[in-house]
């Protein structure tokens, strides 16, 4: 037990790069497509089970981090790989590895056509994802924020719809261009740490430090040179997440995708963007971040109004999901600049609670595109009486995503919004105004997604060939109801993942508000442990 | 009689120094004398000459991990520095592969494989005298050995016409450079009195006319540039690139690109280095360095920009084999500004490495194409490329891989590669350096779209035409398997060959 | 009275750069080496005046590696002039475009 | 300016001029009565009389030859390329006559004429050379020249319009560079003897060689035969002598040409055969160096007059020198009149295949010779 | 009297040169050309450098020449044709030109305008015998390497002047239009 706790994060990386191994083995020596499923199936079972240890006992470093390890990884570069969990990252971990089982029980039918390297590709995703949230290294973390473009671009291009080359190579350069810039900060990162201190390094744990105890500052006259790397930063995240206008890439992606794909992405690929941000942004640089706040406030604001605007005009259901999710990435990236304990713990809880619904929004969208070979919602209508079950999951989780009270959606995005009103960093009362303009993109959101359930579920069944479809099976039954559990457990129940996640996220929100100057972000992590 | 045979007795002569060069040169005789005798016997000749690039490889190690070794020697024309070490490695690196992947092209077009061999070889020497040449003589003629070897490796296939105008479009194009190369190197003779690089670089200070200085190393950097294909002295390669044969092709983007970026660092960055005090360095220190920081920002941005257009598959990567000409230039201005003698050698030894990750990579991809264009090279579109991914799934993830390598994505030999020489160019933390470095990651997030288009065509769309998987010959095989594990093992463990190409403690300027 | 050393270079500068529009000027592939080798000789004329200048061999060392070059470049040169001739029956440069400029 | 030192700068030059002057009529005078000569024994080789109408045996039919030329209609072909044209054969004249500033007619004089010649110029001319300008490369210079002397037949061949000089041209160039090597080769072990390119260098070392080798061609026979056999190929006599060959080629390069033009043809190719017969004599038959001549002056108490250094010895040496010459003329003439001619190919194949090896051969055996010798 | 001389010959040079690049006619070229290097093997005379001059005219004159002028004969050349396509090369032609001129200018004057001395040694350097001295000792590595270059030089040589075959038709067809 002991070596798994000490190498649990490692293990969990290399869970699925051994599973594809062993898949492409099987295929290899067996020739046998239909047992990869279960293989794939097995294998992402074990990595959510391993990550469930996470929630168990373990002893934090010096630094505030579990399970940490560090060991040098290319010298010549000055690159370590440092990786370890808090409370920030271990969530999004767990979301990713809870996911993973579900997106591929989603595929059980509908990959036909070469299931080898999709489930491949699935596994290495789910690698590269768990990379992403627990590197400590910067260079380490662009590695895997890479790494996870190259499966996904495949997952798009391969299985995707009709316009999927399209999408994958606007994925891939949107993403890769963002995430490029980035690595010329990490770089100048590296030398400023250099010339400071005397040390080249990599490590975001070492470079927090020497910035938090003013032996790197950008103050002054490197002022510019500070809000410069941040924007780079968040360029790369923006691009992610996606906010406003770096948008474009997401429709195309989300909707030529397949359905485990579109799950996938929406699900935890663009919380990388909004981790990456509160994770890196806000303590590297936290006077760019508060002096840009208003930018990307009002960014947010535009995100939320126009993807609820345009979702409200989309002819296609998975397209409209698409771009609900640019709305609530939006009250993410809003709750994330205010800056305050409550917008941030919202955007955290936000992101877990989007995690899960739009991915189970996809999968009902999937589930409904198998049988009928079309998305656009003027094919169905009156659906509630031929499939009643699936209408019966379908509006709850749309309620979900609206922001229901007592459903997951409600907790985070009321966060936002109380963190936001009584943030202090617009001046006077637009902070209040802010609010109030993302508080009408919930009204928005309520608007497109029930007119869409009234246009497809209620009625009369108009379409001859919606009059035999068949409802839900059981394998779809089981695929959503943990994901509807967990709707109305973090509906009714947040405490666990706001309490836990809480020291972090305070850690971050004192950072940034410039509130531990001359302290260390040692003390702070070991005063959140103690909390706990 | 007026003899001075006592000198010639005892002439200025290193053996060990130059024993790589040697052995090769020799294996490349008798590889040639071989042929005469018993010809069209490619797998003994291509033997020997594997036995004789390992031999090499031997020598240079050894020179390489003597305790004391001897710095230099041919007074002062031959050097033993870091830089010409790693170097060497990556030519004879090159060397090795290109034979191996030369076999099925060989057997194809029933190609005289001892004098293919021959040429190789002696190129191949050429390359190896261009990084250890101390000398301007010596690197001109390594440089002239290795262009007139590759001169008729490019017009090989006599009866293709493309090899033809390949052949005759390098030949012209590669002999015009030589004469501008050569012209600046007359100059700054001139201006200094010596061609010794060393003593060059002492000289400058003491200069007789260094107005000279400035225009020779004006028309040392069109010829090295028309070399190394920077923008705008690349017009040559894509048609060059597109003609040759594609072993040929694969081996120019890799060797004599990294032997003229040998001999560029050498005389630039050695040669008219930043003297303390001294202002005439001063000035040619800033002009070559703004120069070479703007010939970077074109070559990568037209080598990307044309890439795109492209519908041939040869074209393409000899445009992408122009944009990492930029991206290496990044590495090498970094060479030029770095502040201290460790940094300098550090940015050195970042080009060595991105140069071998370059070769690696390349040649890996070459080797799929020339597998894939059939005999006569005829199968090099895009076109061609159509939804073979999953009928040949070996040829095409390897080709996917490479392609990934020379974008530069993590994990793989090209992102330490890149990272290494964009890191030097940050170090010196000027504001040109900073946009320099922008601008070449703007190129990377360009190059993805033809790189990924490759992927794309390969596995995205559907096989129209019938499609019968190529025959793997071992050799190629080899090749991959090697290529492969070399991408992986630089992009995962490069630290070892990294600190190795940089860890001579040898310094020719603080001699 | 003897020239100076301006004059040489003077004089090798002129021969190379008109060496060196002929090279552009010139439309088949014979035209264009001869204005090559016009310009390495202007380079040996730079290369004998410096070394007269500084009484230092290496000079004219280096104009006879040229030559051996030169002669090498011409040997090789040739050849690949007369294959693209036998097949191609041109060495007009402009019909060189099979591949695409 | 003095006019002493003008009188000073111009004497030698004026000098030079003169002595130029001299050797070239001379050259031209041995060339004119060479051609004679070759008539008349070909004559006789073939059971003939020969020209012997133009004064007595014959003796000014050269010149009658000369006035023909002159007087001959110059036709110029239609289509031919003028400039090119008219260039040949000067060309082919002025190469074949510029090597005769370097040939050593003679020993060195030591005259003391101080007394003659006013403004020092008595010092300047204390030694005479029997050489006009005794240059420091003077091998390679006589090989570069002959080397430029191949575009005199190529530009008349090309320049023609006609197939056969074309024909001819191409074939006379390509045999002249191929045996130019051998040739070249061949003299590289006569250089390593003496360790020096300047040819009055050549004879001093050979000269000064021990008594076995007085004349080169003792150590370097092989070097003689090859150079005496590429001699041949170089001057395009029988039996080499096909880019003339009647039978396939008319008369070769310069089918086109008569008159005036031909003749400067034909002048040039008799003062090769001059010139090649000159540089063996030089290289290997000591050129005027007679063995023993000095050695025997010595004993007979005629130093005064055939001692080293005075006139005496000059032209004795000299007429020995030009006795050489003959006898070389002679063998020319002689072959003509009994070998017949290769074919192209064979020529071609003997010239790489045989001639080249062996005298690269002959240059590594003398190369370790010469340097275990000096050991 | 040797600065007359330089001029004449200088002149002559250039007018080689000129002619050279003037003519349509490669062998017109040719011919210039060898003009050019019979200049430059005087200059060199001037310099005291008889070694290289004679070296020039053997090697330039005697070997490369006569192989260009043998190739010009063999393939039997015509005159150049008009050029028709890549108009945009004469501006770039002109503007290289320039450049290359006013660069020339600037070494003039950078090289007038600096007091120098040549040195003494200048007069022997010249000599075969310091030539020959040079290349077995000091220089015997780049003298070596030659040969190698040379050797391969042959190599190259006869691979691509070996006899063979007809050309590659299918390349021919497939991608040009009409024949010569």
């Amino acid at each position: 037990m002991d070596f798994i706790n000490q190498y649990l994060l490692t293990i969990l990386i290399l869970v699925p790069v051994i599973g594809t191994a062993a898949i492409i083995a099987h295929q290899v020596f067996w020739k046998d497509e239909s047992h990869l499923k279960w293989l794939t199936l097995g294998v992402t079972v074990i990595t959510f089970l391993l990550s469930l240890l996470l929630l168990g006992s373990a002893q934090a470093s010096a630094n505030g981090f579990y399970f940490e390890q560090n060991t040098p990884w290319i010298e010549a570069i000055g690159t370590n790989y440092h990786i370890g969990v808090d409370g920030l990252s271990l969530w999004l971990v767990l979301l990713t590895t809870f996911i993973m089982p579900i997106a591929v029980i989603s595929t059980w039918h509908a990959i036909e056509k070469r299931p080898l390297a999709f489930y491949a590709f699935m596994l290495l995703l789910e690698s590269a994802m768990i990379g992403v949230f627990v590197s400590l290294d910067l260079l380490v973390f662009y590695l895997f924020f890479e790494a996870s473009l190259v499966p996904m671009f495949f997952l798009i291009g391969i299985w995707g719809g009709k316009q999927r080359i399209y999408a994958a190579v606007k994925f891939f350069i949107y993403t890769a261009l963002g995430s490029l810039l980035m690595l010329v900060a990490i770089i100048a990162l590296y030398y400023l740490h250099l010339q400071a201190t005397g040390i080249g390094t990599f490590d975001y744990v070492t470079l927090l430090g020497s910035l938090t105890a003013g032996k790197l500052t950008f103050a002054g006259s490197s002022a510019y040179v500070g809000t410069l790397l941040f924007l780079a930063f968040a360029l790369a995240f923006s691009i992610k997440v996606p906010v406003f206008p770096f948008h474009t890439w997401l429709p195309d992606a989300h909707t030529e995708a397949p359905t485990a794909g579109s799950v996938i992405l929406a699900a935890i690929l663009l919380k990388m963007g909004t981790y990456g941000m509160m994770r890196f942004n806000f303590t590297l640089f936290p006077e760019a971040s508060r002096e840009l706040a208003w930018v990307f406030i009002i960014l947010a604001i535009i995100g939320i109004t126009y993807g609820a605007l345009v979702a409200m005009v989309q002819p296609d259901v998975k397209r409209l999901v698409a771009y609900s999710s640019v709305a609530h990435m939006g009250f993410v990236v809003l709750g994330m600049f205010s800056f305050t304990e409550q917008g941030m713990q919202g955007a955290l809880y936000t992101m877990l609670a989007h995690g899960v619904t739009t991915g189970a929004l996809f999968l009902l969208v999937g589930f409904i595109y198998e049988r009928r070979h079309t998305r656009e919602i003027s094919e169905y209508g009156g659906l509630s009486s031929v499939m009643p079950i699936y209408s019966t999951v379908f509006v709850i989780t749309a309620m979900a995503s609206v922001g229901l009270p007592f459903l997951n959606g409600f907790v985070g995005e009321f966060l936002i919004m109380l963190g936001m009103w009584s943030s202090t960093i617009l001046p006077g009362s637009w902070n209040q105004i802010a609010t109030m303009a993302a508080g009408t993109g919930v009204i928005f959101a309520a608007v497109y997604l029930l007119w869409m359930i009234q246009r497809v579920f209620f009625g009369k069944v108009t379409n001859e060939k919606n009059k035999s479809l068949r409802d839900l099976d059981l394998r779809e039954i089981g695929l959503m109801a943990p994901l509807l559990f967990l709707m109305v457990f973090m509906g009714v129940y947040p405490k666990p993942i706001l309490d836990s996640s809480k020291p972090s996220v305070v850690a971050i929100q004192q950072i940034v508000n410039g509130e531990t100057r001359g302290g260390t972000i040692t003390e702070l992590n070991t005063e959140g442990t103690d909390q706990q | 009689m007026n003899f001075f045979l006592a000198e010639l007795a005892d002439p200025n002569v290193s053996i060990p120094l130059v024993l790589p060069e040697m052995l090769l040169a020799v294996t490349g005789i008798i590889v040639m004398l071989y042929d005469s005798l018993r010809p069209g016997r490619r797998r003994v000749t291509g033997t020997i000459s594997m036995i004789g690039l390992i031999l090499s490889a031997l020598a240079l190690f050894s020179l390489w991990s003597s305790p004391n070794p001897e710095l230099s020697g041919f007074g002062g024309m031959i050097v033993a520095d870091s830089l010409r070490m790693s170097f060497t490695a990556v030519f004879l690196l090159v060397a090795a592969l290109t034979i191996l992947i030369s076999t099925v092209w060989v057997e194809n077009e029933k190609v005289h494989a001892g004098e293919y061999h021959t040429l190789l070889l002696f190129a191949t020497v050429g390359m190896m005298f261009m990084a250890s040449g101390n000398d301007l003589v010596i690197i001109f003629l390594g440089l002239e050995t290795l262009s007139i070897a590759t001169y008729v490796m490019a017009g090989m296939r006599r009866r293709d016409l493309r090899s033809n105008e390949s052949a005759m479009k390098y030949f012209i194009l590669g002999s015009y450079a030589s004469g501008f190369l050569l012209y600046g190197m007359a100059l700054v003779y001139g201006a200094t009195g010596t061609t010794n690089i060393t003593e060059m670089a002492q000289r400058i200070g003491d200069a007789q006319f260094p107005a000279l200085l400035l225009v020779g190393a004006a028309m040392l950097v069109i010829g090295f540039g028309f070399k190394v294909a920077t923008v705008p002295f690349h017009v040559w390669t894509p048609d060059v690139y597109e003609g040759a044969p594609s072993p040929v092709t694969g081996f120019m983007a890799a060797g004599p690109k990294a032997a003229g970026f040998a001999s560029f660092l050498r005389v630039f960055v050695l040669g008219f280095p930043l003297l303390a005090g001294v202002q005439a360095s001063a000035f040619l220190h800033d002009s070559w360095v703004t120069a070479l920081t703007v010939m970077a920002i074109l070559t990568m941005t037209v080598g990307n920009v044309a890439a795109i257009v492209q519908n041939n598959v040869k074209r393409m990567l000899a445009y992408s084999s122009i944009a990492h000409a930029g991206y290496a230039l990044v590495g090498f201005v970094g060479a030029g500004v770095a502040k201290t003698t460790s940094g300098r050698d550090d940015a050195i030894a970042a080009v060595a490495f991105y140069m071998l990750t370059y070769a690696v990579t390349n040649l890996g991809a070459f080797a799929i194409v020339t597998l894939v264009a059939r005999k006569n090279d005829r199968r090099t579109d895009f076109e061609d490329y159509n939804g073979i991914g999953f009928r040949s799934p070996v040829l095409a993830f390897s080709l996917s891989l490479f392609m990934l390598s020379l974008l530069g994505l993590p994990l793989t030999a090209g992102f330490i590669g890149k990272v290494l020489v964009f890191r030097p160019a940050l170090e010196a933390g000027s504001t040109l350096m900073v946009t320099l470095v922008v601008i070449a990651v703007i190129n990377t997030a360009i190059s993805a779209y033809y790189y990924l288009r490759l992927i794309v065509v390969m596995f995205f769309r559907e096989r129209s035409e019938e499609w019968v998987e190529p025959r793997m010959p071992t050799a190629l095989a080899a090749v991959l398997v090697l290529t492969i594990i070399g991408v992986f093992y630089f992009g995962i463990a490069g630290n070892n060959v990294i600190e190795m190409f940089s860890n001579y403690p040898v310094d020719v300027q603080m001699r | 009275m003897e020239p100076g050393l301006g004059s040489y270079l003077a004089l090798s500068g002129i021969l190379f750069s008109i060496g060196a529009v002929g090279v552009i000027y010139k439309r088949n592939a014979i035209g264009m080496f001869m204005c090559i080798e016009l310009m390495l000789n202007a380079v040996n004329l730079s290369f004998v005046a410096f070394s007269r200048h500084y009484g230092d061999v290496t000079g004219q060392l280096f104009v006879f590696v040229v030559m051996s070059v030169a002669a090498a470049e011409a040997a090789v040169g040739l050849g690949i002039i007369i294959t693209f001739f036998r097949n191609r029956l041109s060495v007009d440069v402009d019909d060189a475009s099979i591949l695409k400029n | 300016m003095e006019f002493e030192s003008v009188v000073q700068t111009v004497f030698p030059f004026a000098v030079i001029a003169v002595a130029i002057f001299l050797a070239f009529n001379g050259v031209l005078m041995i060339v004119a009565y060479t051609v004679l000569a070759e008539r008349k024994v070909l004559g006789w080789i073939q059971g003939r009389i020969g020209p012997n109408r133009v004064g007595p045996w014959g003796v000014l039919q050269p010149f009658a030859d000369l006035l023909k030329f002159i007087f001959k209609e110059d036709l110029v072909p239609d289509k031919s390329t003028k400039f090119i044209y008219y260039l040949a054969p000067l060309v082919a004249l002025t190469a074949a006559l510029m090597p005769i500033i370097v040939y050593p007619f003679g020993p060195s004089i030591k005259a003391d004429l101080s007394e003659w010649l006013p403004y020092g110029l008595g010092e300047t001319f204390s030694h005479i050379p029997l050489v006009i300008a005794d240059l420091d490369v003077g091998i390679l210079y006589v090989l570069a020249i002959t080397s430029v002397g191949v575009y005199g037949i190529a530009l008349a061949g090309w320049s023609s319009n006609s197939k056969y000089s074309l024909m001819g041209g191409l074939r006379s160039s390509a045999q002249m560079i191929s045996y130019e090597l051998a040739m070249g080769a061949s003299v590289i072990g006569v250089v390593l003897l003496s360790g020096t390119l300047s040819l009055t260098g050549i004879i001093d070392a050979q000269i000064h060689s021990p008594w076995w080798s007085k004349w080169f061609i003792v150590p370097q026979f092989v070097g003689f035969m090859v150079f005496l056999i590429a001699a041949f190929a170089e001057t395009n006599r029988v039996p080499f002598d096909l880019p003339e060959a009647e039978t396939e080629l008319v008369a070769g390069f310069h089918t086109e040409y008569s008159a005036l033009k031909f003749a400067l043809f034909f002048m040039a190719e008799y003062v090769n055969m001059f010139t090649v017969s000159v540089m063996c004599v030089t290289l290997f038959l000591g050129g005027w160096y007679i063995p023993g001549l000095d050695w025997l002056a010595r004993q007979t108490d005629l130093v005064w007059l055939f001692g080293a250094g005075t006139v005496g010895y000059a032209v004795v040496s000299h007429v020995g020198f030009l006795l050489k010459i003959f006898a070389f003329l002679f063998l020319y003439i002689w072959i003509r009149g009994t070998l017949p001619r290769f074919r192209f190919d064979q020529l071609m194949n003997f010239g790489w295949k045989f001639l080249l090896p062996v005298a690269l051969a002959n240059v590594i055996l003398t190369v370790i010779v010469v340097f275990f010798w000096h050991r | 009297m040797v600065s007359v001389l330089f001029f004449i010959l200088a002149g002559l040079a250039i007018a080689c040169a000129v002619s050279c690049v003037y003519h349509k006619n490669p062998l017109y070229s040719a011919v210039s050309l060898i003009g050019v290097f019979i200049s430059l093997a005087c200059i060199y005379l001037t310099l005291a450098a008889p070694f290289i001059a004679i070296v020039q005219i053997l090697v330039y004159a005697g070997a490369i020449m006569v192989l260009v002028v043998f190739v010009i004969m063999l393939l039997n050349l015509d005159e150049d044709k008009p050029l028709t396509r890549l108009r945009y090369l004469f501006p770039i032609g002109g503007v290289l030109g320039l450049v290359l001129l006013a660069q020339t200018l600037f070494i003039f004057y950078a090289v007038t305008k600096t007091p120098h001395t040549s040195s003494e040694q200048g007069n022997v350097v010249g000599q075969s015998m310091s030539i020959g001295r040079a290349m077995y000792t000091e220089y015997l590595l780049p003298v070596e390497i030659v040969g190698i270059l040379l050797l391969m030089a042959i190599v190259g040589a006869m691979i691509m002047s070996r006899r063979m075959g007809e050309p590659n038709l299918e390349a021919v067809e497939g991608s040009r239009e009409g024949g010569d």
